[in-house]
Formats: C-alpha cells, structure tokens, sequence
C-alpha cells in the first residue's frame, strides 16, 4: 500500500474532484484504523494495569444495585409511557434527509449546476419543513 | 419582559464572569488561621470544679451523648457534734461528639456554671470512637473558654452578686445595729453612717 | 521508512493530546467554576495552586475497586466505557490544527467522518444504562439516547451549512476556504452547532441525562474506578473535539492576524477560549428539563439550522 | 467479493482484498450472532457490530460516503432507535427464553433466498464492472453528489416524499388514541381499585393497564 504524505491529499482535496487517489484514500483510512488499534491497546492496557493496581474485595452488600441505600425493590425495568419515543421516529427521518445534505452541498455551487440544483434542494428541504411544521401543529412535540 | 431576547442569558454570564474577576472569599483555613467571631461555639468545656453532678444537662441532652458517673461519699460534720453530710463526687464526664449536635441545651440548663462554649474547634478525630472526650479533655478546653465580657454599666446586677452584697448589707446593717446599740447611751446616732 | 515515522508521530501526537488536551480541560474547569463561584478550587496537588488535582484523582481512581454489581450484564458494563471513549479518539485524528497538512490525518470525508463517529460514542451511555441493572442507570440510559436524537440533526444541518459554503467536506479543505465574512454568514449555523454538540455531550445546562438530583449519575451510577474514569475522560474529550471541530467549521481555524507560521497556535487559541465558554455554561444555567430540552432541539435549533442552510445557498449561489 | 477473487485482483491479493475477506468473515459472524443469541440487547449490540463491519467492507469498497452514511443512520441512530425501544418494553439482563418463536427453519429457508437473490442479481448486474483501487476514489462524497444530482434527481425528490410519508403515518398511528387511552386509564384505575396500591409497581401495572385497554380500544375501532 503505497503511502501518501498527507499534505498531498489536502491538496488533492482542494483541486479537482477527481484528482483523490485510491492510493491516497487507502492511506488515510489505514491511518484511521491504526489509530482504532491503538485506542482499543491504550483501553486493554488500562484495564489490565488496573486489575493489577486494584484491590478485589467483593462483598455481597457491595454488589447490591445502588438505589441511595435502601435495598433494591423490584428489577430494573418498570413499563412507563415515555412520550419522547415520538422524537426518535423523527430523528431516524430527519437524519435520512440531512444525509442527502453533504453530497449537494460539495457540489450545488460548482459550474453545470449551480440556481437548478439549489431549487431542487429547497423543495426537499421544503418537503422536511412542511413534516416538522406538521408534527408541530399536531402537538407531537409539545410535552404536555 | 426583558427588552432583548436573550438578554437574561446575557445577564447569567455577566454575573459569573464578574465574580471570578473578585477576590475568591475561601480563607486557607490549615495554613492561615481563620478569624472566628468571639465566643463562637466550638466546642463545650466543663468546669468540673462547680459541677455538683445534679445530671440535669445529661437528662436534657436530645441524643443522650453526655455520659456521667458519680458516687457519694460522706463528708464529715463541719463542727463537731453536727449532722454528716452526704456529697456527690463525679466519677465521669464524658461528651460524645460523634452524636453531640451543639445545640447547648446542656450548657443552658447547667445551674451551677460547669458547662462552657470553647471556641476551639480542631479536635478531628481518625476514629469515630476517639469523639467521645472524657472529664480532663473538657476540663482543658476550659482553659480555652474566653473570660465573659464585662457587663453593660446599665445592666442588672448578676443575681449572685445581688444576693451576695445584700447579705453583706444585711449583715453590715446588723452589726451597725449591733453597734448603735452598744454606743446608743453615750452618743447620739450619726446620720448617713451605712 | 520516512512515511511510517510520519505516521507514526502524528499516532503518538494524536494520544498525547487525547490524554493531555482533556486533562487540562478538566483541570481548568475545576479552577474557573471555583472563582466563578467566589472559592479557590483544587489548591493542594502538586504545590502550585492544586495543578495535579487531576493526576492525584487518577492515581486514586486506578486504586479503587472496579464494583461490577451482581443483577449487571458484566461484559456490557465493562465494555460501556470503551465504547464511549474511543469514538472521540478516532475524531481527533481528522481534526485540522495548522496549515499544509498539521493534521492528524487528512480524510476526505472528514466532516461525515467526524459526525458519524461521535455519534457511536452514545452507545456507551446506553449500554452502561442497561447493563448496570439499576432504574436510575435505565432512566439514565434512555434520556440519553433520547438527547442524541434530538441534537444530533441539529449538529448535522449546521455542518452541512459550512460543507455548502466551503463547497467541500474535508476538515482542512474548510478552513482553506475560510474568509472572515464567514463567521457573520455563519453565525446562526456556529450557534446551533455549537449548542447541540454541547447537548449531545451532556454537558450543562443540557445535562439531564445525569441529572444527579433525581437519578444520581445516570447511567454511570454504578460505575467506580477506573472505568468511570475513562467515561470522565470521555466527557472532557468531547469537550476538546467539540470546540475544536467548531473553531475548525466556524471560527476558521489557523486564520487569524500574524497566523504566518503559528496558524497552530491560533487553533488552540480559539478551542480554549471555547472550552472556557463550555466551563462558564456549565456555571451559570441551571439544568433545562427533559421536555425543555427535547422542545428547544425541536421548535428551535432544527428550524434555525434550516434557515442557516436557506441561507448559505442563496449566498453561495448569488456570488458564484 | 466473488468478482475480486474471480479475478486477480488491481491490488496485490495481499492488501485490500484478504482485509475485504476477513471483514467478511467477523461480519458474518456477527450478523450469525445477532440472530441466534437469546439475549435481546446482545442481539442489538451484534448487530452494530455487523453494521459496523458492513461500514468497513463498503470503506474498503471506495464507497466512503456509503460507508459513514452507514455508520451515521444505522449505527448512530437506527440501533440506538431499536435500543430506546428495547428498553422501553422487556429487555431483562440474561436470556429471554420466549425470544424464539419456532419458525427458525423458515426464518432460514427465506433469509438464503433472500441472500441467493441478492447475491445473483448484484453479480448479474456487475458483472463487468470494476472499482479500479488504483485510479480515483469512487465513492468519494463529491462524486456521488454530482451523480445524484446529475442523474438521480427525481427519485432523490420522491425520497423526500416518501419520508413526508413515513413521517405523517408515525405521527398518526402515535397519536391515535391517545385521549381515548387516557380516559381508559383512569376509568380502569377507578374499576380496578389499582390507584390505592402503592410502590413503583402500582405504576407501572397502571401503564400496562392502559396500554392493554388501548389496543383493546383500538381493535374494536377497527372491526
């Protein structure tokens, strides 16, 4: 795997589009994944060092679940309504549309697209305002 | 409300950024001593002299931390042929602090003065038991304890020394009597003689 | 050979930052909230006034027992911190601090790169959530990941906001565009971004999620030692990757008067002055309430980062 | 994968492709994993695994932008999604012996058809394409953006509808009998005498009550 000091793909970065070589992007992604490597050492290395550094002194009162020191009642999980699971619906949505965001914008200013594309944009973003506006006069986003 | 929105906002950071430009008001209390208000209540000394173990202060005491042991002993009769008289002699005066709330009731209801506010405040224990302080570690905060500041010259007379200057009155009225009546033939009684 | 060294320092300088950069974060913390609240703060470790506070905290945390309570999912708890730490490791490698490649490590897609894996960084808190067995860590659990949706489309229009601008989305490529007029241009996108990267780390007044007056810590009630030292080192860690990812997109990076041959110098300058604003937040607001929170994401900063973008692509259109 | 190893391959077979390979391998796993483990958070957990190595394979595809819009919606915010709701019904620590419902054999006979079909339509289909590793990165964000909106506007414009859709029909079936639960709920409190009982568990069996008399609500709405 060929390596590219990183100062070249900067600058293939500002030139042409085209000009971003696989060699390049192979490169920085290895970089990335080194880096993942040592992360996932630095987190072993930590653990391990404080297995050895610690004490081990297990009690069962200090094993209990933590509810302010009264003996835990009852498990975990309780059923409740929790209203801002409506959020998340919209979330998944929403995010789907801001992704289309990152693609346009590297390319909506450059030549042979330009007022068209913006347009195009703006009636999709329209589309996402004209869902928000709806959620909003529905009263999903109200909490009372 | 406000004027410009945001403007509350705006308000909230001036306050905290004005506050850390200030002089920080913490005292460096370990290495610089701190300046406590006279007859600031630290700790309670016992002045076991006038303790007459009458355990009122350990009966008032909310969470029951003053422990007191005592036995009576016979004292001999003053003049010969009297009565003997029975005295109580304090075996133990402890205060523990781990319980003590420094509410000073047990200094409040002390009839004979034993109980006294020490200012000092340093007697931090490693060990929750080391707290409870016997009889010669109160007797010497009681070193500590401040002399009381004079009184008002306006004020009432302590009641002690009311009762003491008018028995001494009365006794000085007595002998004066006494004497008046000795000396009542030879001379005319002198006027404003006290 | 002289490639691997290269990338071999820009590894080592990338770890050195991430355990340093969060370290000075913290301790800055501990000494403005004091004055900001009329004390002094940590004055002890380390002689001058308690500069290794956080160095003697970490020698106490290695020390402490690693309690793993008996209800937990033992390997989710244990695998929780990981999980939240090491997103923000992976970020700091793409992030710009100097001109002509003072990087770690320049990726196309650095933008979309930086976003994405900041947000696996939440499932750290909601594995521990549910891992830990405890209804506050559940609670916990659960309005984070309820805080991430809701602030994260907000970060992701506002970014997209400079990507339009800059006509890229590399990371260095951004901050070459960069002109001063940006940052007026910019400004509502700057706000958005920098209040929803502030939400997503939780970090007050957007701290519900560890509110601890109703649920203790949230989701790392039941951690102690080392691991919950590595979801502090976290939080701080987000706190540097989010100030410096805003001075990058919004605050042009190593622009700046007399940035010659210390642009370097003026990104740090600018991350700081932003850490320092993150610190000041936190002291002055109190916490906002979950339907607050989830209300000013929704009603307020998505329709601001719409307008921004609207915004940006007239501009953007009408000069070119 | 079948292309890159049918053919020797543009990198030396040392380099991409076996990391493409052994991705594919823990991917596999993973995903394996994720469908047979009884523990219905592990379950998820496997799958950000899966999803996470997809991200890698696609990475090492050229298809960066692919790869982190991956990362974005299915890691970020489509598990943490499945995750918000796990907890909010059963997720116990330790196994769910009910977590199976006995069609294994035909959840299997449909997911190898599934995989045959996709396998052979994506290899008819690319037969004779290739993602030359060593010329220009071909999934960069740039190139599928002057892609998309040189040639894909219009059904890039129906997405958007299509999401208006998904969007209304969440907040509809969300919102549907929502005053008609909450009326339910108290009436069910006021009948079954719960509201006197106390503890955390009382509320709960209350917000289990309503949801019951809800769907029951709803089912006779609909016949």
């Amino acid at each position: 795997m060929a390596t590219v000091a990183s100062a070249d793909a900067v600058g293939g970065v500002r030139g042409a589009a085209d000009a971003y070589l696989a060699a390049g992007y192979y490169h920085a992604y290895s970089v990335v994944g080194l880096v993942a490597v040592v992360g996932v050492l630095f987190v072993a290395v930590a653990f391990a060092a404080g297995h050895l550094l610690r004490p081990v002194v297990p009690t069962r009162e200090k094993m209990l679940t933590y509810e302010c020191g009264v003996d835990p009642v009852g498990e975990g999980w309780a059923q409740t309504q929790i209203r801002y699971y409506v959020y998340s619906f919209l979330y998944v949505i929403f995010a789907v549309d801001a992704i289309y965001l990152f693609p346009w914008a590297t390319v909506f200013a450059a030549p042979g697209f330009g007022g068209t594309t913006l347009v195009e944009m703006f009636v999709f973003i329209g589309f996402l305002a004209v869902g928000l506006l709806y959620a909003w006069k529905k009263g999903v986003l109200e909490w009372t | 409300m406000s004027p410009v929105p945001g403007h509350g906002l705006a308000k909230g950071l001036a306050v905290t950024l004005r506050t850390m430009t200030r002089r920080s008001v913490t005292h460096q209390y370990p290495d610089a001593a701190p300046q406590l208000p006279p007859r600031s209540r630290g700790v309670i000394g016992l002045f076991e002299e006038n303790c007459t173990v009458c355990m009122l202060c350990a009966r008032e005491c909310p969470d029951w931390c003053i422990y007191i042991d005592s036995h009576k002993e016979t004292v001999p009769p003053a003049a010969p042929g009297g009565r003997e008289r029975s005295r109580n002699v304090l075996d133990r005066f402890a205060i523990d602090f781990s319980l003590c709330m420094y509410c000073g009731i047990c200094i409040e209801v002390c009839p004979f003065d034993a109980l006294f506010w020490s200012p000092e405040f340093e007697y931090a224990e490693t060990d929750i038991r080391e707290l409870t302080h016997e009889r010669d570690k109160l007797r010497e905060w009681m070193w500590t304890v401040p002399t009381p500041p004079a009184l008002d010259p306006g004020a009432e007379e302590p009641k002690e020394i009311a009762a003491a200057r008018k028995t001494a009155e009365k006794l000085a009225a007595a002998q004066e009597t006494a004497a008046q009546e000795g000396t009542a033939q030879e001379t005319e009684p002198r006027e404003g003689d006290a | 050979m002289s490639g691997t060294l290269d990338v071999v320092l820009r590894l080592v300088a990338v770890l050195v930052a991430f355990l340093v950069l969060p370290l000075v974060v913290g301790q800055t913390e501990h000494k403005v909230m004091a004055h900001m609240q009329g004390r002094l703060g940590p004055m002890y470790a380390g002689g001058f006034h308690g500069w290794a506070q956080l160095v003697a905290d970490g020698v106490k945390f290695a020390q402490k027992e690693d309690v793993v309570p008996a209800g937990a999912d033992r390997r989710v708890f244990q695998l929780a911190p990981a999980v939240s730490l090491l997103p923000y490791l992976l970020v700091l490698i793409a992030i710009p601090v100097g001109p002509n490649g003072l990087v770690g490590q320049a990726i196309d897609a650095g933008l979309f790169f930086v976003l994405a894996v900041m947000g696996v960084g939440v499932l750290g808190s909601i594995m521990a959530g549910w891992a830990s067995a405890n209804k506050f860590s559940l609670l916990g659990g659960l309005r984070t990941a309820a805080q991430l949706m809701a602030y994260e489309l907000p970060m992701l229009l506002a970014a997209g906001s400079v990507a339009m601008a800059a006509g890229t989305i590399s990371l260095p490529g951004i901050v070459q565009a960069f002109h001063w007029w940006w940052i007026p241009w910019q400004l509502i996108g700057g706000l958005v971004f920098f209040t929803a990267g502030l939400a997503e780390l939780q970090r007050p007044p957007f701290d519900m999620p560890v509110a601890d007056s109703e649920i203790i810590f949230g989701a790392y009630t039941e951690y102690t030692g080392l691991r919950f030292a590595l979801f502090l080192l976290a939080e701080y860690a987000g706190i540097v990757v989010l100030c410096a990812l805003t001075t990058v997109l919004f605050l042009g990076g190593w622009h700046g008067p007399l940035s010659g041959s210390f642009g370097w110098l003026w990104t740090l300058v600018k991350t700081a002055l932003l850490a320092f604003v993150v610190i000041w937040l936190r002291v002055t607001y109190p916490r906002l309430r979950e339907d607050q929170l989830q209300k000013l994401a929704w009603t307020v900063l998505i329709p601001l980062g719409l307008a921004q973008i609207a915004l940006t692509g007239i501009v953007k259109v009408v000069i070119s | 994968m079948t292309l890159a190893a049918a053919h020797p391959g543009f990198m030396s077979p040392s380099g991409v492709e076996i990391a493409f390979a052994l991705v594919g391998i823990a991917t596999l796993g993973a995903a394996l994993i994720t469908v047979t483990t009884r523990q219905l958070v592990h379950a998820a957990l496997w799958l950000v695994v899966a999803l996470g190595g997809l991200a890698i394979e696609y990475l090492l595809l050229t298809a960066e932008f692919i790869a982190w819009v991956q990362v974005l919606i299915y890691v970020g915010s489509v598990v943490v999604l499945l995750l918000f709701g796990l907890m909010l019904t059963k997720a116990p620590i330790g196994r769910s012996p009910d977590a199976d419902s006995g069609n294994g054999w035909v959840a299997l006979t449909v997911a190898v058809a599934a995989a045959a079909t996709l396998v052979w339509v994506v290899v008819d289909a690319f037969r004779s394409t290739w993602i030359d590793l060593g010329g220009a990165a071909q999934g960069s964000t740039k190139v599928t953006g002057a892609v998309l909106f040189r040639h894909w506007v219009l059904p890039f414009e129906a997405l958007s509808v299509l999401l208006l859709a998904a969007l209304v029909g969440a907040i509809v079936l969300s919102r549907r009998g929502a005053p008609a639960r909450r009326a339910a709920s108290a009436a069910l409190g006021a009948l079954s005498g719960r509201g006197a009982s106390s503890g955390p568990g009382a509320m709960s069996e209350r917000a289990a009550g309503s949801e019951r008399a809800a769907v029951s609500k709803r089912k006779t709405g609909e016949s």
